[in-house]
């Protein structure tokens, strides 16, 4: 049962990920693109849930968890650039 | 489709992709394509411990199979210097540009829009009409 | 395995050209906030505790066979072993001689106070150097090469500047490219042999199966590649010029060492790993080297770039001498190595004196007026050229003559001959040129200016030192040569090479060997 | 109960899988940035939250360990998340209305904050006035 | 005490996060963790001046659990738009609500609130910090939804962040 | 031992000289007499024992890997030549110290003089053909330094590079030749070689043993076409050019001929290119002797038509053409010396060398008149003086020399060489010393002091002297000489003015006669001469040297354009071929390893890679744009470590991701985004093939190594032993931080001097030129006036001590699971740049507590310490221990010293991207600190404070 429910979520994602490409590569504006990339590192991190689950192994949780910081350091990274252009100031 | 043949074609593009870029005459595209060409060269190394999936190389008495630890462990390695290259590259042609008010690097003299020589005014008029959206958007 | 202390730290002494200058490099930046004297204090004194360990290693190199170092006890080929043999050894004296050199250099004209960092920098330079002529593993010698590299970069732009700048840009991006290239060659070695140890490598080569074998050689031929772009092989020489022309020419004087880093390599790996695949392809490169890179010092404007054309093209030279890849032509190699090595740093040296005492024109080959220190400089220069170009009576004639007379043997002798000699009147003519305009001509228009070092004397110091090192070569070639021969002899003997480091000619089983010590 | 649990895990992987993919269709169709930015911030929240439960649920199930990594893992989302949407929303608004004049977006002009002389931060600092706001 | 805990909250919240990551409830890592979660804010306190007055109590446990239910339910609103409401009948709004939280904690703890629950996005703070923008996806009564996020979330927020 | 001292007393004049340069003049003159003396007197000693036929030898090894030994050889004729050089140079280091004024450094110039005569002498005396090349070279660059000794003159410094060059060149053709040679007879030991003569014309390599050796002499001895640089090397100091072209450095040539002779002469080949070369050059130099004007250039020229005419004799390849070239030798050493001397007198006191302004000095100057015009006359061949014997000899043996058939041939064009040779000396007599007193002269002429004439006067009398008594004088001294050449096989050495009426005495008689009348009309010949402006050979070699330089320079300059593309693509393009060599070398044959089913999921990763990579191609230009999709690169890579196995690489590269791109947004603002200049289109086709190439080469790499069984890694031992012997369960991080330990030590160094360079070459960045781009900077793009939001700055608070936490929990169970120092320090980096992008640097600086430097050099010492402290273990280096350990209350935990080395691989990794990043990113703020710098200091943390806005308002918080 489980495996089936991993392959419609893998699947799934699969999906949304191949949707933020669409997203990205379509803009129109910049927070537009830097929204998607957004978007598809949070569908990455499912990714490696969905695929620790299938794998049956905890050793991708820090992976997940630094993709969580580290995904949001570039949002705001990109943001701030197109706030001030100098992120550090 | 193999899983090799996704890998080896990855690096593949990721390799021309770099090698083009790295081939442009300013120092921009050139810190991309030595970007696209450390991921290529990354992947490889990988790849050359052979592909597992879902056997990471921590070790247990019980591990059936695992994967190659040693290539792994040379990728980090090689990750890490080309990360301290890479960032000294970067800074070292801001530093360049800022010195010498030109980014190319293809030995040819520049037509440089250089806040230095000549009126500012002029200069900002004539930065605006080069200037180009770094953003991808398309002006309102 | 498990010594006894004073055992232990003898044996240790193989790693201390490399342990040495890290830890006087981070001493000289966590004491850097202090008087500027202590980083130059701590330099110079590791460089010169380098030369008397590297008098060490090669007195025992000399009686010994090569001898291994298992760093971290974990034995050859599984864990990361230095190798100390005659070749190395022999290197290790040079890079050590040079480095005392240009670091005294460096403090005495306050080259180290142009900017940040430098002694530091100049520590972990030395320190790639050394650990690159020592390692016996591939993958440990790409690590040296990137901290040798990144080095490089700091030191090559110290002091900066547009010029300086703007070609270290091409140094570094070219360098970065060359170190991808090194781990393109190194994965696919690995993935074909299943090792990183030279030795390992070596004897897993040998018994690959013919379809491996193409991929095998694939990826030793992009080593050697890379190898000869550090070597500034023609045409892969491009980098150098304007490299070595434009950052401080005591930093270039150093880095004459690091073109051999490349011939070293080479030396190193062909013979052992790859035979003779290479050898058709070497001689013509290296015969090209040599003539562009003698025409490039007559096509000099000025004497840095004349100095660096130099240093192409006696490398060069130095390759053709490799490239016979038998006793004969390795010995030649290795005795000219360290002389031209010497003379292009003593000539780099030597230019940096010229243009801070002669502050107007800079190294530019024009007339200036007179200035103090002329004469003591017109002599150094005469030596640097004389040395350079090989003409008698300096060790460089040696070399030459020992190349020229092992090149019999191959039947490209005429070419190697011809490209040789007539190169070497090209190099006398462009040096003529540029000392007696530089030294004899004068033009008592412009003032001196008051900016320039008012010349003193001790800071010529280091460059004597280095012109000493050449008479010694020179008066010593029969000690000297005796012991390039037995290093040749050496390196060509791979399965010594193997029984030494791997204790057996055939490569060990890594599941055969049981239990970590 | 296993089976019991077994479901509940993989209805939350169904779940979140869906969720995932319904936030991401979002972004993809929803007509302009500022709406855009409801899809993802909310359903790939609860997308990853239902296969992080799922996750928390099935280990001890199945591996006799009990996972708690998920809950950080959780934490780091609920807290960035937020500040993401936020400062895409903030560029978004800095690049289109630059004070109100967005003519031909589909939004609403942006409304003045009540206050007395004060505006968006976006907008307008408190504090100083950056002398190079960069309109040449 | 203040300088040895700077915040005491922030090193409880530590502590529990130590021994979420370690996935264990061993004593050796909980001693370890408190070892940890005491320098920790030691070095970070110079980044975090003030000292936040945050009530850890029964508000704030009540309050987490409101937002989780809140965005459990929303999101399957959201799901609702974003499948089934064509663009043209999308109503969004801007929405600006009056602020009486006074510090910069709880404001963005709100701010972070409205973002979490589906549907609204926090977008800026006034330049006098006295109102939060707020975009809203789809709705009908701006001022009703102003209220109700006043009345469900600030006013326990005003509690916790006495 | 005399030997030895002989050779090596100059040198070390040379050297006293050179330290000496305080000493007086008349001291330096002694200094330099010394060693000259000694030398003689001990040549002398050897007199007995060499002119009774013996040789002289001294061996000691120095090279013995070239054969080359320190061996000295003395035998007839060295000790002849050796005697030349050290009698004449006797002379010139008296005439020196007279004719040298005051104001110039006559210690130096007698140093040099004496490196230039112990070269000679290691040419005369050497035992070891290598050993001569060292003294043959030497010869070359001590002469470039005596001709351009007055260096200030254009006409110096030319002279001695064209000397140089000519004459270097010649010895590096030498240098080959000697080699050949050498290899031929398998030694090159002089004595043993000599005796070899039929093994070295036999061989097949003679003929060009033989033009290279021939190339060294007739450059060395300023044969035709070699001659022209001889004549502007008289642009010396008189002294130099008597010494130089008189005994010494021209004779030098000629003087290995003559060494040689046993075993290259004989042959036609030496026969046509030596005697040709000769008598070509006897000819043409004493014609253009003739028509010079000034004195010097006379007797320049006269020097080379006499070295012509020993060149020739010994091209004969006969034992009395030989014998007849030796006396010539000494006979032209002792005239021309004195001649040198005697224009360089002429010079000194009537203060020119032009011919056409001086004449009748011979009453002025009577002295320097006669001992000139009787040198003169010797130069010309006139009885009864030293000359007019070895040409009496030369003619003799020209007579009956057949050259390709024609026996006329030879005497013909050898009495014309002496008719010319008589002009120029009568010319020398007559226009110089004869004939009316001239109203003025650029000096008042008179006759020099007494140091300044003695010398020449000696060689004058000497020259006598060997006219009228040859065989008593000269005759024990040139039977050795000529024994050593010939090997005994020449005719009795019996001089003498009268021979009877030989064909030569005719020859001779036409020869002065033709001499004469050719004088009488010189003004005519001159004039003809001047018209006909024949090609100068110095503005020929000047003119070849610029073309050369210039053509060079075209190449160099073409070639080193200082293109990064040329570079790079040079070396793709070379390592793509080389690669595509070594594979078609070595053959290939497909893997047969099992491949992976490649999973849904993996293709669409894949495909977003592919759409990353396009969209990078695509949108190039656009920058921020390359950026983001860079990312989706990053990520998808970073998703199929984790896919494939490789938790730890997901995480590093999670990571260094988002600090490179951090990087690059900080890089990126204040980098020009002027639209590329785009490459022509065939330079882009040539690219995109590189890279497909490149692209398809690496990728076909891969595939091949992907798809072939493991060759028995050796990484099998590092899994077995990781636990046993390492400590660890994560393979990978026991091999970074134990196997391969020190592969990370070097890796952490790199990083931490990568930081160090950056810091350099960025502290400078706000001044100078750099600066004032920086100040004169605008912002690309519209910027808000906000700087730190709020929310932002809130969140970085919580952020900051969170992520230090799982930091700390990575680096701790590194070891074990995927995770360690360096991963640890890249989070607690990122979220100190969190810090510093939410609250701004000055404000977040100013809170720092430790300074990258300090962070960079204690953990690379750490490292370092950690590795070097197993030796006090008895064990090597960078060997690891670990223990398990039980405490209370804490229960079971490991310890291993491999984390001690991790902790400093973390620290590096803070301080080195913190210092990167850290100082980039601020150093606009730098360069503007006067207009914004104070202000971003008094800001807080975020620009809304809500608790400090209703503060300044008068509210007090509730
Ligand atoms: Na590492
Ligand atoms: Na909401």
């Amino acid at each position: 049962m489980i495996d089936i429910a991993l392959k419609i979520a893998l699947a799934c994602v699969a999906l949304a990920m191949l949707l933020n490409l669409w997203s990205l590569l379509k803009g129109p504006t910049a927070p537009d693109r830097i929204l998607a990339l957004d978007t598809m590192v949070i569908n990455a991190i499912a990714f490696i849930m969905l695929f620790g689950i299938f794998a049956d192994t905890t050793v991708f949780f820090e992976a997940a968890l630094l993709m969580a910081m580290v995904g949001f350091v570039s949002t705001v990274a990109y943001t701030k650039f197109l706030l001030r252009g100098d992120i550090v100031e | 489709m193999s899983m090799e043949f996704l890998i080896a074609t990855a690096i593949g593009a990721l390799t021309w992709a770099g090698i083009y870029l790295s081939l442009r005459g300013r120092t921009f595209p050139v810190v991309l394509g030595v970007t696209m060409l450390s991921y290529a060269i990354n992947l490889f190394l990988f790849a050359i411990g052979r592909l597992k999936v879902g056997a990471p190389p921590i070790f247990s008495e019980d591990a059936a199979t695992y994967t190659d630890p040693l290539p792994q462990a040379l990728v980090l390695t090689a990750i890490v210097i080309s990360f301290g290259m890479s960032a000294l590259v970067v800074v070292l042609s801001l530093r360049t540009f800022l010195e010498t008010g030109t980014d190319q690097v293809d030995g040819e003299p520049d037509p440089a829009i250089d806040p230095l020589d000549g009126d500012r005014e002029e200069w900002i008029a004539r930065r605006n009409a080069h200037r180009i959206d770094m953003l991808g958007e398309t002006r309102p | 395995m498990s010594l006894s202390i004073s055992d232990n730290l003898a044996a240790s002494l193989i790693a201390a050209p490399i342990m040495l200058p890290s830890l006087a490099g981070t001493m000289a930046l966590i004491f850097r906030r202090r008087r500027r004297m202590v980083a130059a204090g701590i330099s110079i004194g590791s460089t010169a505790l380098q030369v008397l360990i590297a008098v060490a290693l090669l007195l025992r190199a000399s009686q010994s066979d090569p001898t291994p170092y298992a760093m971290g006890d974990w034995p050859a080929p599984f864990g990361i072993v230095l190798v100390l043999d005659q070749l190395a050894a022999w290197m290790l004296l040079l890079t050590s001689v040079v480095g005392f050199a240009v670091a005294t250099h460096a403090a005495l004209t306050k080259l180290d106070r142009k900017g940040w960092n430098f002694h530091p920098i100049f520590q972990f330079q030395l320190l790639g150097i050394n650990g690159a002529f020592l390692t016996g593993d591939l993958f440990n010698l790409f690590v040296f090469f990137e901290v040798l590299l990144i080095a490089s970069y700091g030191l090559i732009l110290h002091g900066q500047g547009a010029r300086r700048l703007t070609s270290g840009v091409q140094y570094v991006v070219v360098n970065l490219t060359g170190s991808t290239l090194f781990l393109v060659g190194l994965g696919i070695l690995y993935g074909v042999t299943g090792t990183l140890n030279m030795a390992d490598m070596a004897a897993r080569g040998a018994q690959l199966a013919q379809g491996d074998r193409g991929l095998f050689l694939a990826g030793g031929l992009v080593l050697i590649a890379v190898f000869a772009l550090k070597a500034a092989l023609l045409p892969l020489h491009l980098w150098l010029p304007r490299a070595y022309s434009s950052t401080a020419p005591a930093v270039a004087a150093l880095f004459a060492i690091m073109t051999k880093v490349g011939a070293y390599s080479i030396i190193r790996t062909t013979p052992l790993i790859f035979g003779d695949v290479a050898e058709p392809i070497l001689l013509p490169a290296a015969l090209g080297t040599i003539i562009l890179g003698f025409a490039g010092m007559l096509a000099a404007r000025g004497l840095r770039d004349m100095a660096a054309f130099g240093l192409i093209g006696s490398t060069g030279t130095l390759l053709v001498a490799i490239a016979l890849f038998d006793g004969d032509g390795l010995a030649a190699a290795l005795y000219y190595l360290p002389h031209t090595t010497i003379a292009a740093a003593f000539l780099f040296l030597t230019v940096d004196l010229v243009v801070r005492w002669r502050g107007v024109e800079g190294d530019a080959i024009v007339p200036t007026p007179r200035f103090a220190g002329a004469s003591l400089l017109a002599f150094l220069f005469l030596a640097g050229g004389v040395a350079l170009a090989g003409l008698p009576p300096l060790s460089g004639f040696f070399g030459k003559l020992l190349i020229l007379d092992a090149a019999l043997a191959s039947p490209q002798a005429a070419w190697i001959w011809g490209v040789i000699l007539v190169t070497s009147l090209i190099a006398v003519v462009a040096l003529a040129r540029a000392g007696s305009t530089v030294f004899w001509k004068h033009d008592e228009t412009p003032e001196l200016p008051e900016d320039r070092d008012p010349p003193r004397l001790v800071q010529a110091l280091p460059s004597l030192f280095l012109l000493a090192l050449l008479v010694g070569l020179t008066v010593f070639a029969g000690p000297a040569t005796r012991y390039t021969q037995g290093t040749a002899a050496q390196v060509l003997d791979t399965p010594l090479y193997l029984r030494s480091v791997l204790g057996t000619a055939s490569p060990p089983s890594p599941t055969a060997q049981g239990d970590a010590p | 109960m296993t089976t019991l649990l077994d479901a509940l895990v993989a209805f939350l992987i169904v779940l979140g899988g869906a969720f995932a993919l319904i936030g991401s269709w979002g972004l993809a169709r929803l007509p302009s940035l500022m709406t855009r930015l409801h899809g993802p911030t909310k359903a790939t929240t609860l997308g990853v939250g239902g296969i992080l439960l799922a996750s928390m649920a099935w280990f001890p199930l199945h591996s006799q360990e009990w996972s708690s990594h998920e809950l950080l893992i959780t934490l780091f989302l609920f807290l960035s998340a937020p500040i993401s949407a936020n400062m895409i929303a903030k560029a978004y608004i800095h690049r289109r209305f630059r004070r109100c004049s967005a003519p031909e977006d589909v939004e609403t002009e942006l409304p003045a904050p009540p206050g007395e002389g004060t505006d968006w931060a976006t907008f307008g600092s408190s504090k100083f006035d950056d002398t190079r706001t960069g309109r040449p | 005490m203040h300088r040895l805990l700077p915040h005491p909250g922030l090193t409880a919240m530590l502590l529990v996060m130590w021994m979420i990551v370690f996935n264990s409830l061993n004593l050796g890592v909980a001693i370890l963790g408190l070892v940890f979660a005491v320098l920790v804010p030691l070095f970070s306190a110079p980044f975090w001046p003030e000292r936040a007055k945050l009530r850890l109590g029964l508000p704030l446990v009540g309050y987490v659990f409101l937002v989780l239910y809140d965005i459990v339910v929303a999101n399957f609103h959201v799901a609702r738009l974003i499948l089934f409401k064509r663009n043209k009948d999308l109503r969004p709004a801007w929405l600006s609500i009056p602020l009486e939280l006074q510090s910069a904690e709880a404001i963005t703890v709100l701010a972070g609130t409205i973002s979490l629950t589906p549907g609204t996005v926090s977008v800026d703070i006034s330049t006098d910090a006295r109102h939060l923008l707020v975009h809203a996806l789809h709705t009908d009564d701006p001022d009703g939804e102003i209220a109700q996020i006043k009345q469900r979330y600030e006013r326990r927020l005003m509690e916790i962040f006495a | 031992m005399h030997l030895v001292l002989i050779a090596v007393l100059p040198f070390i004049g040379c050297l006293l000289l050179a330290a000496g340069g305080r000493l007086s003049r008349n001291a330096q003159t002694l200094v330099a007499l010394a060693p000259v003396l000694a030398g003689l007197w001990f040549l002398g000693g050897t007199a007995p024992d060499i002119l009774s036929g013996s040789v002289q030898a001294f061996r000691a090894e120095w090279v013995p890997a070239l054969d080359l030994a320190f061996s000295l050889r003395l035998d007839g004729l060295a000790f002849l030549f050796t005697g030349l050089i050290l009698g004449i140079g006797l002379l010139i280091v008296i005439y020196a110290r007279f004719y040298l004024p005051g104001d110039e450094a006559l210690g130096r110039f007698l140093s040099l003089l004496l490196l230039f005569q112990g070269a000679m002498v290691g040419i005369s005396l050497s035992g070891n053909i290598l050993l001569l090349l060292v003294f043959w070279e030497l010869t070359s660059l001590s002469s470039f330094l005596l001709i351009g000794f007055r260096s200030g003159k254009a006409e110096g410094r030319q002279g001695a590079r064209m000397a140089l060059a000519v004459t270097g060149g010649g010895g590096l053709a030498l240098i080959a030749g000697l080699l050949l040679l050498g290899h031929i007879a398998g030694t090159y030991e002089l004595g043993a070689l000599l005796a070899r003569g039929e093994t070295i014309q036999a061989s097949p390599l003679y003929p060009a043993a033989l033009i290279l050796i021939l190339l060294g002499c007739f450059t060395k001895s300023a044969q035709f076409p070699f001659h022209f640089w001889l004549p502007h090397a008289m642009a010396a100091p008189t002294p130099v050019s008597a010494y130089l072209h008189s005994a010494t450095m021209v004779k030098a040539g000629v003087f290995l001929m003559a060494r040689l002779w046993p075993v290259l002469a004989g042959t036609e080949t030496w026969f046509y290119l030596v005697a040709t070369t000769g008598l070509v050059t006897m000819l043409l130099a004493a014609v253009v002797g003739f028509f010079k004007q000034d004195l010097k250039g006379i007797l320049a020229y006269s020097t080379v038509s006499h070295l012509g005419l020993m060149t020739m004799l010994l091209g004969f390849g006969t034992p009395g053409a030989a014998m007849a070239a030796l006396f010539h030798l000494l006979n032209h050493a002792l005239f021309k010396a004195a001649l040198f001397m005697n224009a360089g007198i002429v010079d000194h006191e009537a203060g020119t060398r032009d011919i056409r302004k001086l004449g009748g000095l011979a009453t002025l100057m009577p002295i320097t008149a006669t001992l000139g015009i009787v040198a003169a006359a010797s130069m010309a061949g006139l009885p009864p003086l030293g000359g007019f014997l070895s040409k009496e000899m030369m003619l003799e043996e020209a007579a009956h020399t057949v050259w390709s058939g024609q026996d006329w041939l030879l005497p013909m064009l050898a009495v014309l060489a002496a008719a010319f040779s008589v002009a120029y000396s009568l010319r020398y007599i007559f226009h110089l010393y004869l004939g009316p007193r001239r109203e003025s002269y650029p000096a008042k002429p008179h006759d020099p002091p007494l140091g300044l004439w003695a010398p020449s006067a000696l060689l004058v009398v000497l020259t006598i002297l060997v006219g009228l008594a040859p065989n008593t004088l000269t005759h024990a001294l040139m039977v050795p000489a000529i024994d050593a050449v010939t090997g005994g096989r020449a005719p009795t050495f019996h001089p003498a003015l009268w021979h009877g009426l030989t064909p030569a005495l005719g020859m001779s008689l036409v020869a002065v006669a033709a001499g004469a009348f050719l004088l009488w009309r010189h003004a005519g010949l001159q004039r003809g001469w001047d018209v006909a402006n024949l090609p100068d050979g110095k503005a020929l070699f000047e003119s070849l040297v610029e073309r050369l330089v210039d053509a060079a320079r075209v190449v160099s300059d073409a070639i080193h354009n200082g293109s990064l593309q040329r570079q790079l693509a040079v070396l793709f393009a070379l390592a793509i071929a080389l690669g595509a060599y070594g594979m078609v070398q070595g053959g290939y044959t497909p893997g047969t390893h099992e491949t992976l089913p490649a999973h849904p999921v993996a293709i669409v990763a894949w495909l977003l890679l592919l759409s990353g990579i396009a969209a990078v191609l695509v949108a190039q230009q656009q920058r921020f744009l390359t950026l983001v999709f860079i990312s989706v690169i990053g990520l998808v890579v970073s998703l199929a470590f984790v896919y494939l196995s490789a938790p730890d690489l997901a995480l590093t590269q999670i990571s260094v991701e988002t600090v490179t791109i951090l990087l690059m947004l900080l890089a990126l603002n204040l980098l020009p985004k002027k639209p590329s200049r785009l490459s022509s289109m065939p330079l882009r086709l040539r690219d995109a093939l590189i890279g497909l190439a490149g692209g398809g080469a690496v990728g076909f790499a891969a595939w091949a190594v992907m798809t072939r069984e493991p060759n028995d890694p050796i990484s099998t031992y590092h899994w077995e032993n990781s636990v046993s012997g390492g400590g660890g369960h994560n393979v990978v991080n026991v091999t970074l931080v134990d196997f391969r330990g020190f592969d990370t030590f070097g890796e952490i160094t790199v990083l931490g001097i990568a930081a160090l360079t950056i810091f350099a070459m960025l502290q400078p960045a706000a001044r100078g030129a750099a600066g004032q781009r920086l100040r004169a900077w605008i912002a690309e793009l519209p910027r808000s006036p906000e700087r730190h939001p709020m929310m932002f700055a809130v969140a970085a608070r919580v952020l900051l001590p969170l992520a230090t936490i799982v930091a700390i929990y990575i680096f701790l169970r590194g070891h074990n699971a995927p995770g360690g120092g360096f991963i640890a320090g890249l989070v607690a980096s990122i979220a100190m740049l969190v810090q510093y992008m939410a609250s701004g640097f000055e404000w977040t600086d100013a809170r720092r507590r430790i300074d990258e430097h300090l962070l960079i050099g204690l953990g690379v010492t750490i490292a370092a310490l950690t590795g070097l402290g197993s030796l006090v273990f008895g064990a090597p280096l960078f060997t690891s221990a670990f223990g398990h350990f039980h405490l209370p209350l804490l229960g079971d935990f490991e310890l291993a010293s491999a984390m001690a080395f991790d902790v400093g691989v973390g620290m590096t990794v803070i301080g080195a991207v913190m210092l990167a990043l850290a100082e980039l990113s601020h150093i606009a703020v730098r360069a503007n600190k006067e207009d914004t710098g104070t202000k971003a200091a008094e800001a807080g943390p975020m620009d809304i404070d809500p608790a400090r806005l209703r503060e300044t308002n008068g509210e007090t918080p509730a």
